[in-house]
């Protein structure tokens, strides 16, 4: 199964490889029931929603009173001055922070603070935005660990290789093998993480994120520090993804080219505060954004418009 | 002709300064026996070292590389741990092993332990030699009644051993008794002491190791119990015991089978002739003489008399270990023939039997007086009638958890 | 114009076995910008390692070579001493002093940089009107703020030390877009009105391309082309082979992850 | 009836004593300030220079000059570890550099024993260790002039650390060599200082340890004394070793007399050690140690 | 310590599996009838319990990244251990003992283990001592233990296998080699599974295992407790195949690090660094000695030699890390690469492409 978008090398712009690749996705497959239920089923079921969430660090607000809903299937982006709070929103959606006031909602289950060794089970997968891979480990093997909450067999089964924990074994190998073939890291993947290019470690770990097909996937800056070629390239994954499997997707990204082309609806934090949330569209031209972010010298130009 | 000595000596780690002295001592003694009378009866004595650092594992390698050796007559490993693990490869290999002051206390028992000789002292009678040399001093065993004993002992199977005989004789002559634990290493007692002031006992006897002694001589001064009243065990008895305490060690008072001082006439031949061929062990000529090194000269003589009693039964050769063996088990030494060796007022006398391995040896005590010992009383027997059967009772549970037939005296002492 | 920086033929491998450059060669004059481009693993961060002596700490060592830094051989002066001749690194991952706050690491680059007292407090004036956000943050911990913040530390205690020439690894990664502006034309306006000369690498070409005076691509360890950053900019085979469309960048990578014996040459 | 006066007698032993464990205790953290790793060869450092000391007044040196020539020795070994060991290593993980320690102090351990011998050593500062009464509570010369000496240090220390740029760049060193290097601060110099000055600190506890104990082999194992001090002050705190000090000796010393019985005495050992994990449960770094800052 | 090779290269696990089989026919089929009784009972035993117990500590240390330096506390609870078992169950076989010791080695592994919930780094290390300091005091202080030994001495019991007796020097390396043989199986299945990876997912990165689903609490525990399992079995060893006789002084804290010291010298996370790791602490001091007393024995007495001695391995150590910080097996895998390679090279390509 390959959905990767191969485009000419023209220049390109995202929206078209998304449109692409849901296509070929189309083609290739029926999607999965749980995505097309979203897509076509009209009104979208939150997966996840934030209610009035505060959080803040002695005296630095990081987030203030933050509410947000993320539909079923949708790609949203999360945007924002450096340091206005996005990264500690995921972490409170995982579970990393917790909260000072406010409510995490996810699925059916509500928290005050998001149980992170549960967050697995609750079909919750991240990336982070300075790598945390397992250097130590072989890309497969780093990926292969992605899957781990489905194991049961317990650690004298897996010594003892019951038909139960080869099961598990093999299945989670396939399902590896097929997202490292799915991201192209095949070239790669006996080697040790740590040893990897920046640019190729964060596909490994997104590689690891997606494994375990999570309903809910947060990304955090998953495209920095990867060559241009390259980010086009996951950014078509990204949003294949989404086609592929119906995940929801929660994206925090600093490359307004690919947030405008990639996403549904877009959040814009600043200083804590959501101060707009919208279509790509509209948040392109709210002045409180530009002010606050964007800057002004950007006429429509994207880093992926060379 | 040879007779073979391999030495598990330490002259590194925390012992050194103990394993310098000692096998310094054994050496110097050996060295005379071949320069003076170039050896036992013409068979002469050779010997190699191997460093353990008072480590059980390095003792056990150095066995095992010695052991093949041709004419070794005796271990000499002076330490408990290194002589326990070779109990039982010893007595596969029939080899003597000695262990002179200290050791496995039942194995004064022959009858179970063939191999093993704990001479001139264990730990048991010389538990009872203090207590009979504190009844002599408070004039008479009757007048125990009612005192008060405390034992420092280090936290440590060695200090622990005579936890049980204390309490016995504690029973028979009615002191009251308290001991009191160290751990190891015991390089901060406080509490310890502070514990010993609260208590007021009429003395301590100080069942000490290592560093440990030091620093509770230091300590006591430092709450103000009176040093003449602490007594050192045959562990606590030397020079590196009481030198690093100053001040505080004087008048300090410890038990030993050998006295220390080199006016001996055995010590100045050691002088003279080994030293004087340049041929002396200890780097430190001021150690002669010292407790250690006295000890090392003792159980030289103990090992060349052994070696030369064998010599008389099975001619003037290099004996098997089983036949000096045998030696050990006839190595009876009165005070004349101590004497006639160099030795009176060094040691008393040996009287070991097949199976009594211990020998009945007698203790003396002596005082620190700043920089050197002096002997402040007679020659001390223990009560070896009070302790045999408990020896003996220990003994026969080693026996039959380790499946052993209790030799009897028709046993044929030696297989030829 | 004369050669502030110039590196000669580098190769350097990892652990004595990973060759991680093979012929690299550049020349930064005085006053210049110049843009380092390349793939992902081409050995930009490893070439500006090797610029100020780091390659050491991370078991790296320079095979062959020569830099000369400011008229003087450079390749085995150490890395304090660089700093005080005013060659400032801003490392990959940021690096910054996680237990120490915003402003001591600040302070940390101008002590390294042999400044005063007095020279220390106008240069937190400067780098905190540059980023207001870390006069916001001064206080808190450098591991605690947000990468953006941290890499704002990282750039901002490179400068503290009044750099003569700025090595900088990917600077706007991980940085709000008026942020990565707002830098660059900073740096920009230093280097006109100062002098400030600059080497750095970026994965974000069209923004280094806009302003660098010249660039240097690598490819595998190879300095394979160098040139004007407006010559650059339009040419073709640029895009289509550094700056990678996906099909061929994951060719090269492939190409590229392969042991090939001559990666163990070097040993 | 509780019995008051043996109580405060047991505390304040306990105290003092614990002023001892604090002065062994900075040695470490002048160096795990700087290098972030615990220096196993403290201990033999501590062995070396005592050991040197006294050979030297042994051999008919004055005090004095025979205190600066120790210095200077101390000094030199600073400027050799860094030369030898710590350049090489540098940026390696803090596993390597303990292991790295561990072979130090063998080679240090080796050559204290070659050059000076395997004897015993007394060792007189000709300071009384003759108790005096306060109050019905016994206190020692001795054990004030140590308290003094090792508040003189932790004094000197701390202030050093907050108040100075030097101190800052200690702590950046330790934060992340790497980015030290990067900015171009001096780490050879770094090192050699306080490797220096964990060797005059070693040679003061030495001296003082010495003084109770002989000078002897057995002086490098003071260090076991430190190291629950070090876990509850915190490995990076000045002061952190002098109230981890305080705490140990004393905690130590009553639970010896109040709770040792129940378990049949000499609990010493490990007592200082579950005292000290459960101080950690609940600060993880230790009452005055840098907290891990680690954010994702 | 956090890029150390997982063996799982293709190539490598050929070669290393004819290394495998070279070693242990030798292993099996020439040492326990060319060596002699000093080699085996003096060398080859300890070192045999070593590398075990080494396998252990790497367990725990090299691949979940918790620093151990209690070890030689759980050698010692799984001597005392059996011992118990041997003397107070009737009629248990040697080998039910041998695996029960391991268990009660691993609960107490389990108990000391508990901090590592909070604690990490040198604060982790230092609260391990709790253990070594606590179970060496509780072994002196309790007699049970050493059933009342006044000595608390204890004296191995034989090694009986199922009818079969394993004394004498042969007989107790071939016992020793087997369990080792039968340990280091099981500990690589164990790496090669998941639990193997949650393992260096804790260490490489917590936050991240945490957040994918890796039990944190169950993964450090099961570590503590494997780990401390095989160290148990290694202390039986250690104490019944080797000294035969055990006091609990010999389960100091110098032993702990020892161990410790095998597996960084050997290489961290590698079970062949442990296993040369075992090599180089047990044979090259001897070596040393030997070589010293050769060429230097006349000259000076064994004290001064032991000192240089130690002087130089000192030394060695500093040297080693400085070559190579990841340990001999990554020095031996380098200096062996070019020659691999040229030997390798056809297969190489058919694996990898
Ligand atoms: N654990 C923490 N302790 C203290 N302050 C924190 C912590 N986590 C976040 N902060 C602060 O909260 C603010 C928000 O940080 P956050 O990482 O969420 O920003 P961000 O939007 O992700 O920024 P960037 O785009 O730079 O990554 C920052 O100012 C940061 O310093
Ligand atoms: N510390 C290291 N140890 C071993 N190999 C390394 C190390 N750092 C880099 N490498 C290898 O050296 C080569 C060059 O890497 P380098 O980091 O210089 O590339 P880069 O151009 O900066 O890539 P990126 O754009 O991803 O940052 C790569 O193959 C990389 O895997
Ligand atoms: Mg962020
Ligand atoms: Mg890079």
């Amino acid at each position: 199964m390959s959905l990767v978008a191969t485009s000419g090398g023209d220049a390109l712009v995202l929206a078209r490889t998304h449109e692409r690749a849901a296509e070929a996705a189309r083609e290739a497959e029926a999607a999965p029931p749980a995505a097309e239920a979203a897509l076509v089923g009209g009104a979208p079921v939150p997966v996840l929603q934030l209610e009035g969430i505060s959080l803040s660090f002695g005296g630095i607000t990081a987030l203030d009173g933050i509410d947000l809903a993320v539909a079923n299937g949708e790609i949203r982006a999360i945007i924002g001055p450096n340091g206005a709070g996005k990264s500690s929103l995921l972490n409170v959606v995982s579970g990393l922070y917790r909260p000072d006031r406010g409510m995490v909602r996810l699925g059916s289950e509500r928290f005050a603070h998001v149980p992170t060794s549960r967050l697995a089970a609750l079909g919750v997968a991240r990336t982070f935005q300075n790598l945390a891979l397992f250097k130590g480990l072989p890309v497969l093997d780093n990926v292969i660990t992605g899957f781990v909450h489905r194991r049961r067999a317990g650690f004298v089964r897996q010594i003892l290789s019951t038909p139960q924990a080869r099961r598990e074994e093999a299945e989670s190998r396939a399902a590896s093998e097929d997202v490292i073939a799915f991201l192209h890291l095949d070239a790669v993947k006996h080697q040790l993480a740590g040893g990897l290019p920046y640019g190729v470690q964060k596909r490994v770990e997104l590689a690891r994120a997606l494994v375990a097909r999570p309903q809910l996937l947060l990304l955090d800056e998953p495209l920095a520090g990867v060559t241009l070629g390259e980010k086009q390239e996951l950014a078509a994954h990204i949003s294949n993804t989404r086609d592929a499997y119906g995940t929801t997707i929660v994206l925090i990204e600093h490359d307004i080219g690919v947030v405008m082309g990639l996403s549904d609806r877009i959040a814009v934090l600043d200083y804590g505060r959501k101060i707009a949330d919208g279509t790509p569209d509209e948040v392109r031209s709210d002045q409180a954004v530009i002010d606050a972010y964007l800057g002004v010298a950007h006429e429509g130009e994207t880093e992926l418009v060379v | 002709d040879e007779q073979f000595f391999p030495l598990q000596s330490y002259r590194v780690g925390p012992y050194a300064a103990g394993g310098t002295g000692f096998f310094g001592g054994f050496i110097d003694y050996l060295n005379l026996i071949n320069i003076r009378d170039g050896g036992v009866n013409g068979v002469k004595l050779t010997w190699e070292e191997g460093e353990t650092q008072y480590e059980v594992e390095r003792g056990v390698e150095v066995y095992e590389r010695l052991k093949s050796h041709t004419g070794v007559a005796a271990w000499n490993p002076l330490s408990v741990g290194i002589a326990y693990a070779m109990i039982d490869r010893i007595t596969k290999d029939k080899v003597p092993l000695i262990t002179v002051n200290h050791g496995r206390t039942d194995s004064t028992d022959g009858r179970v332990f063939p191999y093993v000789f704990p001479l001139l002292l264990n730990p048991y009678s010389e538990t009872s030699g203090i207590v009979n040399y504190v009844a002599s001093r408070e004039g008479g065993a009757d007048k125990l009644k009612g005192k008060k004993i405390v034992v420092l002992y280090h936290g440590s199977p060695y200090g622990k051993e005579t936890i049980p005989i204390y309490k016995l004789l504690a029973d028979k002559y009615g002191f009251s008794l308290e001991q009191i634990e160290v751990p190891h290493p015991g390089n901060e007692q406080q509490s310890q002491w502070l514990s010993i002031r609260r208590a007021k006992p009429d003395y301590v006897v100080l069942r000490g190791w290592g560093v440990m002694n030091p620093v509770a001589l230091k300590t006591a001064q430092k709450v103000g119990f009176p040093v003449d009243h602490i007594i050192g065990n045959v562990w606590s008895n030397s020079e590196e015991d009481v030198i690093p305490a100053g001040d505080a060690a004087k008048g300090y008072v410890a038990i030993t089978t050998q006295a220390s001082g080199a006016e001996y006439p055995v010590l100045q031949e050691v002088i003279k002739t080994v030293y004087g061929a340049g041929k002396g062990n200890l780097e430190d000529k001021k150690r002669i003489g010292s407790v250690y090194h006295n000890l090392g000269i003792v159980n030289g003589i103990l090992n060349v008399e052994a070696i030369r009693i064998a010599q008389q039964k099975f001619g003037k050769r290099t004996l098997t270990g089983d036949e000096v063996r045998w030696g050990f088990e006839h190595l009876q030494l009165d005070p004349a023939r101590v004497e006639a060796l160099g030795a009176k007022g060094l040691f008393h006398s040996i009287n070991v039997t097949w199976d009594n391995h211990e020998g009945d040896g007698r203790v003396t005590f002596q005082q620190w007086e700043g920089t050197k010992w002096k002997v402040v009383s007679d020659w001390i027997a223990p009560d070896w009638a009070f302790l045999r059967p408990i020896i003996e009772k220990s003994a026969a549970a080693y026996a039959a958890e380790h499946n052993i037939k209790i030799r009897t005296s028709d046993d044929p002492p030696v297989s030829q | 114009m004369s050669d502030l920086l110039v590196l000669e033929g580098l190769a350097a491998t990892y652990n004595h076995a990973i060759r991680a450059l093979s012929d690299v060669s550049l020349t930064v004059r005085r006053g210049e910008i110049v843009a380092l481009l390349g793939a992902n693993g081409a050995g930009k961060s490893t070439t500006l390692k090797a610029v100020s002596n780091l390659l050491h700490a991370e078991r790296g060592q320079l095979t062959r070579g020569r830099i000369v830094f400011d008229g003087r051989d450079a390749t085995s002066l150490p890395s304090a001493k660089l700093v005080r001749l005013g060659l400032v690194p801003v490392l990959e991952g940021r690096h910054c002093f996680r237990a120490l706050n915003v402003e001591e690491n600040l302070v940390a680059g101008g002590i390294g940089g042999g400044l005063s007292r007095r020279e220390i407090a106008a240069g937190l004036e400067r780098v905190y009107t540059l980023f207001p956000r870390l006069k916001e943050r001064r206080r808190s911990a450098s591991g605690l703020t947000s990468g953006g913040e941290q890499q704002m530390s990282a750039i901002g205690r490179a400068l503290m030390a009044r750099p003569r020439l700025l090595v900088l690894d990917e600077p706007s990664m991980g940085l709000a877009p008026l942020v990565v502006e707002t830098i660059f034309s900073t740096l920009k306006g230093l280097n006109r009105e100062e002098g400030l000369s600059i080497l750095v690498a970026e994965q974000n070409s069209t923004v280094a391309l806009r302003y660098a005076d010249r660039a240097a691509v690598l490819d595998a360890g190879s300095t394979v082309l160098a040139g004007d950053a407006a010559d650059l900019r339009g040419r073709a085979e640029i895009k289509a082979l550094y700056l990678g469309s996906p099909g061929e960048s994951a060719a090269h990578l492939a190409a590229l992850r392969r042991p090939s014996p001559a990666d163990h040459a070097a040993a | 009836m509780f019995d008051y006066q043996f109580f405060i007698e047991v505390l304040v032993g306990g105290l003092l004593s614990g002023v001892m464990y604090s002065l062994v205790a900075i040695g470490f953290v002048l160096i795990y300030k700087t290098s972030g790793v615990l220096n196993f060869a403290q201990g033999a450092m501590l062995l070396f220079a005592a050991l040197t000391f006294v050979s030297l007044v042994e051999r008919g040196v004055p005090f004095w000059l025979a205190l600066s020539a120790t210095l200077v020795i101390m000094v030199v070994l600073g400027i050799t570890v860094e030369r030898t060991v710590l350049r090489p290593l540098v940026n390696q993980s803090p596993m390597t550099l303990f292991m790295a320690t561990l072979g130090l102090s063998y080679i240090i351990e080796g050559a204290a024993q070659l050059l000076w011998g395997t004897q015993v050593h007394g060792l007189d500062l000709g300071i009384d260790d003759v108790p005096f009464e306060v109050g019905g509570v016994l206190i020692s010369q001795f054990d004030l002039f140590a308290a003094a000496i090792a508040g003189t240090l932790v004094t000197t220390f701390a202030l050093f650390f907050r108040y100075t740029r030097t101190g800052l760049a200690f702590r950046a060193v330790a934060d992340d060599q790497f980015a030290a290097l990067a900015v171009g601060l001096r780490l050879p110099r770094v090192w050699a200082a306080v490797w220096t000055a964990a060797g005059i600190v070693a040679l003061v506890a030495g001296l003082l340890w010495g003084a109770r104990l002989g000078v002897q082999f057995s002086l490098s194992l003071v260090v076991l004394k430190a190291l629950p001090v070090l876990v509850l002050g915190g490995f990076d705190s000045v002061a952190g070793a002098i109230v981890g000090g305080l705490l140990i000796g004393a905690i130590e010393k009553l639970a010896e007399v109040y709770v040792g019985p129940l378990f049949g005495g000499g609990i010493v050992a490990w007592a200082a050690y579950v005292v000290a994990l459960g101080f950690l449960l609940v600060r993880p770094s230790g009452l005055f140690g840098q907290k891990l800052v680690e954010r994702v | 310590m956090t890029t150390a090779a997982h063996p799982v290269a293709g190539r490598r696990l050929t070669a290393n599996h004819l290394g495998i089989a070279v070693l242990l026919t030798a292993a099996y089929g020439v040492i326990p009838f060319a060596g002699s009784d000093y080699l085996l009972d003096a060398v080859l035993t300890p070192f045999l319990a070593l590398a075990l117990a080494a396998l252990g500590l790497n367990l725990l240390t090299g691949y979940a990244g918790q620093v151990s330096l209690g070890s030689a506390a759980f050698l010692a609870v799984g001597a005392y251990a059996a011992y118990n078992f041997n003397l107070r169950v009737h009629e248990l076989p040697f080998l039910v003992s041998l695996v029960a010791a391991g268990r009660v080695a691993a609960a107490v592994g389990v108990g000391f283990g508990l901090p590592s919930l909070r604690l990490r780094g040198f604060y982790l290390a230092v609260s391990t001592l709790a253990a070594q300091f606590f179970v060496q005091w509780a072994l002196t202080k309790f007699g049970w233990f050493s059933n009342d030994s006044p000595s608390g001495v204890i004296d191995a019991p034989p090694l009986a296998v199922a009818g079969i007796t394993f004394s004498g020097a042969v007989g107790r390396y071939l016992f020793s080699l087997t369990v080792v043989v039968i340990s280091t199986l099981l500990a690589i299945r164990l790496l090669r599974s998941q639990v193997g990876r949650n393992f260096i997912a804790l260490r490489d990165n917590e936050t991240a295992a945490k957040v994918i689903g890796v039990p944190l609490l169950r993964t450090k525990l099961l570590a503590f407790g494997v780990s401390s399992f095989i160290v148990g079995i290694a202390g039986v060893l250690w104490a019944f195949a080797y000294l035969r006789t055990v006091e609990p002084a010999g389960f100091n804290l110098d032993r702990s690090f020892g161990i410790l010291f095998i597996i960084i010298i050997g290489g961290l996370a590698s079970i062949r660094g442990a296993v040369l790791g075992a090599a180089f602490m047990v044979v090259f001091p001897l070596l040393l000695s030997r070589l010293g007393a050769a060429l230097l024995g006349d000259i000076f007495n064994s004290g001064v030699l032991e000192m240089s001695q130690r002087i130089v391995i000192g030394a060695l150590i500093i040297g080693l890390l400085i070559a190579e910080p990841r340990g001999l097996i990554a020095l031996v895998d380098r200096l062996a690469e070019p020659i691999l390679r040229r030997f390798s090279r056809p297969l190489s390509r058919s694996t990898q492409s």
